[in-house]
């Protein structure tokens, strides 16, 4: 978006916008992911808690590397941020493209 | 007196705009991972033939367990993202 | 949510700003419900009206017992009221162990 | 004279939110009744091989009667919905 | 909707909000058609550019009769209004037997 | 004292309310494209068998061009539409 056009007013309120909007993305993110990993890993209900096949018993010691929960968290968030990559360089194109 | 107290100074009070979009966010967030839970579990727990209308006790079952593991996960992704989010890692 | 920390004006404020939420929320399971039961229940479209298997033509005199539509209807609800249970036990365990 | 009227009355009059806010979640309602009916009657409908940009006949009658399903079922489910809500049970 | 219980002001702002609602279903049937068409016809990676049975090179030139992209676009939008019509005509009838 | 000057004008100016309101919904659609190509990417380029949190060759390629390939069809069909908006069709 080309922000030249606006007062700084205008710009502090787009500001503020844009701040309160990456929030919802997080969370958007966040949740997306628990959907995400959930429907994918987890399909056994004989057992009340995660399987370690499911997800490891080490999660909270930052070992990421076990478990299906883990590794579809790990590459969802590598995922986005390539489709973040390209989205950015697509989209400068478009603008380029459009001026 | 006391339980109408709220209601008498309510009218000077000020309300914190910061807190209150805060608090409508936490709750929108409560009622968002509530209505996630109903759809993946009613996926995971309920077969597409409806012979009943009841839950029999397979499904009860399923239910309770599949509302356990949602909340585990979602428990074990939030802490991996607040320690990436500490760590500075993109986001 | 702990409300012990707001004052009386904010609780006020809260309590409209939950009773908009619960009228919305009341919506959402309504026309997810229909979505739902619709997609799983309504598979013939040779003709113009619902089938008695898909659902009971008394539907207006409570008879929900029979076709798939209202079996669908009664099922998930009695599905939603159950998470909700749940849900409510899980929550006040997280709000209790993070205190 | 008289279709002009409502815009010399409107400065003088006062704008019900309450029912403003009834009106607005009416229409929402109604657009997101129109935005389901779409995409259940497309997947129901519309086979996923795209042989051509026109609706054949067998797909134009299948929308028209998956339309009229939709409102079936709408309307059974609401007035279930009203019986149990106007019973007290919860919701 | 039974608009005439509104006074003027209450009309002229309920135009306002219709107006907006408009410009929002658009974008979302864009955006929806979009990803709709996509999944559908969009499933060889091994090519940086759309093949052309995924979609005609011609696009910009108005020629819409080929690629599948095309044709599920056309298709798309015939439904929508379709399924307007039909609604359209419910919608009248429920009005009419509700007063 | 230039970068300051930003903050000490701003109380003076007027906020455009409808520009403002065209550069949110702005901001809105991109936000919504992203996601949505988040969701089909994944779909469409990660298996749902979960052997490595690392991405491997196969699929960072697939997801660069799928990323190119979904705007492309972004752009196709937007200038479709606005060829049937500015022809008076009906949408």
């Amino acid at each position: 978006m080309d922000f030249s056009q606006f007062n700084d007013a205008e710009r502090n309120h787009l500001q503020r916008v844009m701040e309160q909007k990456q929030m919802k993305d997080f969370l958007k993110l966040y949740s997306g992911l628990v959907e995400r990993c959930f429907n994918d890993c987890v399909n056994d209900f004989t057992s009340k808690t995660l399987s370690s096949k499911e997800a490891s018993r080490k999660t909270l010691t930052l070992d990421f590397l076990e478990g299906c929960i883990q590794k579809c968290a790990d590459k969802f968030l590598k995922h986005s941020e390539r489709v973040g990559q390209r989205f950015a360089e697509a989209n400068a194109e478009m603008m380029g493209g459009a001026k | 007196m006391s339980f109408m107290g709220g209601w008498n100074n309510a009218a000077n009070q000020s309300v914190n705009m910061q807190n209150m979009a805060m608090a409508e966010q936490e709750l929108e967030m409560v009622s968002d991972l509530f209505n996630r839970i109903v759809s993946s579990c009613h996926q995971k727990c309920i077969p597409k033939t409806y012979i009943e209308g009841d839950l029999n006790k397979g499904e009860a079952v399923c239910i309770d367990r599949c509302v356990g593991k949602f909340f585990e996960v979602n428990k074990s992704v939030g802490t991996k993202l607040q320690q990436m989010s500490g760590a500075g890692l993109p986001m």
